[in-house]
């Protein structure tokens, strides 16, 4: 080591995010040498909360990884399942749901665009090429301007590099709360799809092997940013963390992504690795972890965009759009010719060793030695220790419906309430059609399906409601799981696979970190009973700003295959005179934690209703073997806002009114049953529609009770002792409540 | 009275644009252009000159990664 | 007969456009590399949508002076038929082979939309095929510069030649086209360009079908030569 | 040689960013701003300070739609 290299010490390290006692470690792992200005840099991020998962990795060990259908768990750039029609099938398909709230809370247009970047990487770098990008948004109500701002500019940022990237962005989903005001939440999920002979793993082996550094030049973007920007709470001091804002450039990973495909199907490449959070230290350390092998890197052969940068910047730089790759000697010319080709030209900065340190030079100079294994594994990782909060954590939400509403405004008013109206006015800003395999495109279906090539159908989903989790994080992330499959069910899907990304405020307080014990025991018990493996997945903590925790936000994203694209089911009525019912349920919904409860600014419960997953499950196999079979003309899952708005969205998506003929009891029925029935919410309920032969067929299995007919051009209602109408006209106003939001 | 505000990406900003430009520019028969940043430009009439800054501040620049310039204020009382 | 679709750094739509022009019966299609001065033999030539160098300076601006857009437009001097759907469409007008120009959408943010298109024309080698008695055609639109411009003599020189071929059905142009005008002609009728995606629309499963009467036109015509 | 070349949309074509600009002017507090019109600026190196207005003419203005205009030329040989 050379001398020169000045030595920061302790206080830095903490200022760096570092313990004093995480800091004796290091000092530990070095031989008792304290780390210089690279080294310090690179442990900081490694050992960071969002690179080691200080506090999250011992419970997602708990998570079930293992199943049929699995090709690659955790562990890799992403997780994998096989589908296609045949068990045996060699088709993969890669996917991966990852955050990046606090840049996008810092700056949401770039924020969002380089997450999506962020997540379409990980999904090349194992040789699958991008074929689908959906969207999970977290925001403050949209009273706020602040909300309206974010919202806007991240739906902007993710359909900017979607759009550009020519990836269709085909589902999602956007929530608005209050705790999510000043953080807001960001997640893209990315699928891909890859023969499985063509795929790679990140392990960088074979010593005297090149290190190939492709893409951007490097900058000082994000410089700080795994662990300031990913790991810090916000507070007022933002301003201060501006300029570590990183641009996401669409084009240049276009090039890129081409580019790693052409390599991989060259068969050039022993290894390949995407630059995220933390940059080279990250890439290359990881590679050389997963290789058991050592590198050495010269920081002096990276190509700058500035100046003058000093080596710890290089090494932890984070701009976006760069890969790293290993390729045997005799390969280099051919794997820069290719770069070149696709003008993301390549460099040989390091190689690949059997020192099993990463060895940083610059020039002739040695500027920092460290072990692989200690920066990659031997961070400390923490107990949790989790209380259950004794009194709310969540103040009650404000109350936008006044108390005495009839039915039919109530109706009204849920179909316009910001979690409900139409989503339309952020989707049509995303293309969900290029690359030509889009068989259900946002609003037509549950879930979105994307056709394979033989034929077979490719069913994905992402939801959580985070409310319904605030109030019972075990029951609540059982539900996001459910409604996941259950949107799949809907298309005709069975679940393969499931990624997640854990959205949680601060862990080291005792309430958050029983919220992420109880959200991750429910995803686990959930994923196992729907026999949906977890096969990737992301962790973003300290969710905070000086009003509170955000609410705890278990984002599910589930992938199921069905047997014939052609057969997906579609959401809205779509004949007239068919019948309809409402299938699943065997026990009345519950308001709380409901969405009216929202409108109605009511507290939140301790705890969900239980209910019954053997059933749900069930229930879910009969409305997929239905959809398949084509013997409904409709499916669509009773989610927020209960039955009566399931029913308006089914006629909404269709075009078509229905009839409504709830049991007329001829008598006063109070006032809460109805709302029970009509708005309460419980996971499980399912509104289809077909031929009388078909819905009988199907009440032979499940629950099932037919309402009504549909047809005509409104929904017209008879429960208990009331009946009113709704024009759909009237239905498409409310319904387009958003709309404004996007002048 | 007339103004004009010039904006460009910070220094130590990427520029998607500028970069991409100049790489494609020797490929295509341009030579000997170099160092391109591409920015935006806004003009507009506006009553109260001393609203000028606030206003790129607010609204026409977004500060956290841009730079902008008020180049040229026709009309203005000279300072 | 054979097509090819030109792929630029930033082409998204290639892939689709071949697809799409391979439903065509007996048709080939191949992609052709924007730094390769060299058509491959195709008798008909697609320039396909995307962001072309990202879009980056102005649509289409630079993908037009790229080294197999010499060759594009050669055969298009000599009469050969060029498509050009959406950045495709931006890129012809950008090299001059289209008049006019796209401008940013009024609304300024990117759209998709399935849309109706009234066919002005029928008997052009673009919409030959479409069916007697079919006068629209739903096909979507996806960009954030669509808004097509020209000044007002050129389009009512425009409308005389008979060079629109397609317009956004009445109360759907979603970009604030003049005219409500998708897709124009060269003043000698082989040279479209169009906003819409006609690849996007050429399987019921995926969206509608009537995109494929334009790749079925252009191969008639081809034929018939 | 340094060159900056301020591109706008022409008179008479709507430009829908600036009027973008002045219907979010009121909700931020501004008064008395009008003809609002947002175009590029590109800023570039050039060897040959003589191909400068031909670069503008074929790459950096369709001049269907757009004036530009060469403000500053830096290092240039006065006229
Ligand atoms: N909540 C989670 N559930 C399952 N796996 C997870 C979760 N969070 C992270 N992982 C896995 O941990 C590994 C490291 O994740 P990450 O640091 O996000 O990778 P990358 O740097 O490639 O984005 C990945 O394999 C990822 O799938
Ligand atoms: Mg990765």
């Amino acid at each position: 080591m050379s001398d020169t290299q000045s030595v920061p010490g302790v206080e830095q390290a903490i200022a760096l995010g570092l313990t004093r006692d995480e800091y004796a470690l290091v000092i530990e792992k070095l031989d008792g040498r304290e780390p210089n200005e690279v080294e310090l840099a690179m442990f900081s991020l490694l050992w960071s909360e969002h690179c080691a998962y200080k506090h999250s990795k011992k419970l997602l060990r708990t998570l079930p990884t293992e199943g049929d259908a699995v090709f690659m768990g955790p562990g890799e750039n992403a997780g994998a399942v096989r589908v296609g029609l045949d068990p045996d099938s060699d088709l993969i398909c890669a996917f991966k749901v990852e955050s990046h709230n606090h840049p996008s809370a810092v700056e949401p247009f770039q924020g969002a665009a380089t997450g999506v970047g962020g997540i379409l990487r990980d999904i090349f770098a194992i040789g699958a090429r991008p074929v689908a990008i959906l969207d999970a948004l977290r925001f403050g109500e949209p009273t706020s301007e602040r909300s309206r701002y974010l919202l806007d500019r991240a739906v902007a940022g993710i359909g900017h590099y979607g759009n550009s990237i020519g990836v269709p962005t085909i589902g999602g989903e956007v929530y608005f709360e209050a705790p999510y005001e000043t953080n807001c939440l960001v997640n893209a999920m990315a699928l891909g799809l890859a023969n499985a002979g063509d795929m790679i793993r990140s392990a960088a082996t074979g010593v005297g092997n090149p290190l190939i550094l492709f893409g951007a030049s490097t900058g000082r973007d994000g410089i700080g940013g795994a662990s300031v920007l990913a790991s810090a709470e916000l507070g007022d001091a933002d301003e201060d963390k501006r300029p570590t804002v990183q641009v996401g450039d669409p084009f240049e990973e276009k090039k890129l992504l081409e580019c790693s495909l052409e390599l991989l199907e060259k068969g050039l490449l022993v290894a390949l690795q995407d630059l995220g959070a933390a940059g080279l230290t990250s890439s290359a350390s990881e590679m050389a972890s997963k290789g058991e092998t050592g590198m050495d890197i010269d920081v002096a052969k990276v190509p700058l965009r500035e100046p003058g940068m000093a080596p710890f910047e290089i090494m932890v730089s984070e701009s976006q759009e760069r890969m790293l790759c290993v390729c045997t000697p005799d390969r280099v010319e051919e794997v820069i010719a290719i770069t070149d080709k696709w003008l993301v030209h390549g460099t040989v900065i390091g190689s690949v060793t059997d020192t099993r340190a990463m060895r940083i030079f610059d020039g002739d100079e040695l500027v920092g030695e460290m072990p692989v294994e200690a920066l990659v594994d031997d961070c400390p990782l923490y107990d949790l220790e989790p209380v259950k909060p004794s009194s709310p954590l969540y103040p009650a939400p404000v109350a936008t419906l006044p108390g005495e509403v009839s039915l039919r405004d109530t109706l009204l008013a849920l179909v316009g309430s910001p979690n409900i109206a139409s989503r339309l006015p952020l989707f049509e800003q995303y293309d969900p059609v290029v690359q030509s395999r889009t068989v259900r495109r946002p609003n037509t279906c549950d879930a979105a399906v994307l056709q394979l090539p033989d034929g077979s159908g490719l069913g994905v989903s992402i939801d959580c409601n985070g409310r319904r989790v605030a109030a019972d994080p075990y029951r609540g992330t059982i539900e996001a799981a459910l409604e996941c499959a259950s949107n799949l069910a809907c298309a005709g899907a069975k679940p393969l696979g499931t990624t997640n990304n854990l959205n949680f405020g601060n862990p080291e307080k005792p309430e958050i970190a029983w919220q992420l014990t109880e959200a991750v025991r429910g995803l686990g018990e959930a994923c196992r009973a729907l026999d949906a493996p977890i096969v990737g997945g992301n962790v973003s903590l300290y969710n905070q700003g000086t009003d509170g925790p955000i609410y705890p936000t278990p984002v599910v994203g589930m992938v199921g295959a069905l047997p014939d694209a052609s057969k997906a089911g579609v959401l809205g009525f779509a004949r007239e005179g068919d019948l309809w019912g409402l299938a699943g349920w065997n026990a009345l919904p519950s308001l709380e934690a409901s969405e009216l409860a929202k409108l109605r600014g009511e507290a939140l419960p301790d705890g969900l209703p239980e209910f019954d997953v053997d059933h749900i499950l069930a229930t879910q196999d009969a409305i997929r073997e239905a959809v398949r079979s084509g013997a409904l003309s409709s499916a669509h899952d009773v989610a927020e806002g209960g039955f009566a708005v399931a029913i308006a969205e089914c006629c909404l998506a269709g075009g078509i009114g229905a009839q409504f003929l709830g049991e007329p009891t001829g008598e006063e029925t109070p006032r809460e049953v109805l709302d029970a029935i009509l708005f309460g919410e419980r996971p499980g309920g399912f509104i289809v529609s077909g031929s009388e032969e078909a819905l009988e067929a199907l009440a032979e299995r499940i629950p099932l009770d037919i309402f009504g007919e549909v047809g005509g051009d409104s929904l017209d209602v008879v429960v208990g002792d009331e009946t009113f109408s709704v024009t759909l006209d009237e239905l498409r106003t409310a319904h387009a409540a958003l709309r404004p939001l996007f002048p | 009275m007339k103004a004009r505000v010039l904006i460009r990406p910070k220094a130590g900003i990427l520029d998607p644009q500028g970069v991409a430009v100049e790489q494609a520019l020797p490929a295509l028969g341009f030579t000997g252009v170099s160092e391109v940043r591409v920015g935006r430009m806004v003009e507009l009439e506006i009553a109260d000159e001393s609203q000028l800054d606030q206003l790129c501040q607010k609204l026409l620049a977004n500060t956290l990664i841009e730079d902008y310039e008020i180049v040229s204020v026709e009309g203005a009382v000279a300072p | 007969m054979k097509f090819g679709v030109v792929r630029f750094p930033g082409t998204c739509d290639d892939f689709d456009a071949r697809d799409a022009a391979l439903r065509v019966d007996g048709a080939e299609a191949v992609l052709l590399w924007h730094g390769d001065h060299d058509l491959q033999g195709v008798d008909a030539v697609i320039v396909p949508g995307g962001f072309s160098y990202g879009d980056y300076l102005r649509v289409g601006a630079i993908a037009r002076f790229a080294p197999v857009m010499t060759e594009v437009m050669e055969f298009a001097r000599e009469g050969g038929t060029v498509l050009g759907i959406c950045n495709g469409f931006q890129i012809l007008c950008e090299a001059g082979l289209l008049p006019g120009a796209l401008l940013p959408n009024t609304g300024r943010r990117f759209i998709f939309r399935q849309v109706d298109l009234d066919v002005d024309r029928a008997d052009t080698r673009f919409t030959s095929a479409v069916p007697a008695g079919q006068t629209s055609l739903s096909i979507p639109i996806k960009h954030t510069t669509g808004r097509y411009y020209a000044p007002e003599d050129q389009l009512d020189a425009l409308e005389a030649n008979g060079q629109v071929l397609l317009r956004y059905a009445p109360g759907q142009n979603p970009n604030g086209s003049l005219r409500d005008i998708a897709g124009v002609t060269n003043e000698a009728g082989n040279v479209f360009g169009l906003m819409p995606h006609p690849e996007h629309a050429v399987d019921p499963l995926t969206g509608s079908v009537d995109g494929l009467t334009l790749f079925t036109s252009m191969a008639q015509a081809v034929s018939r030569v």
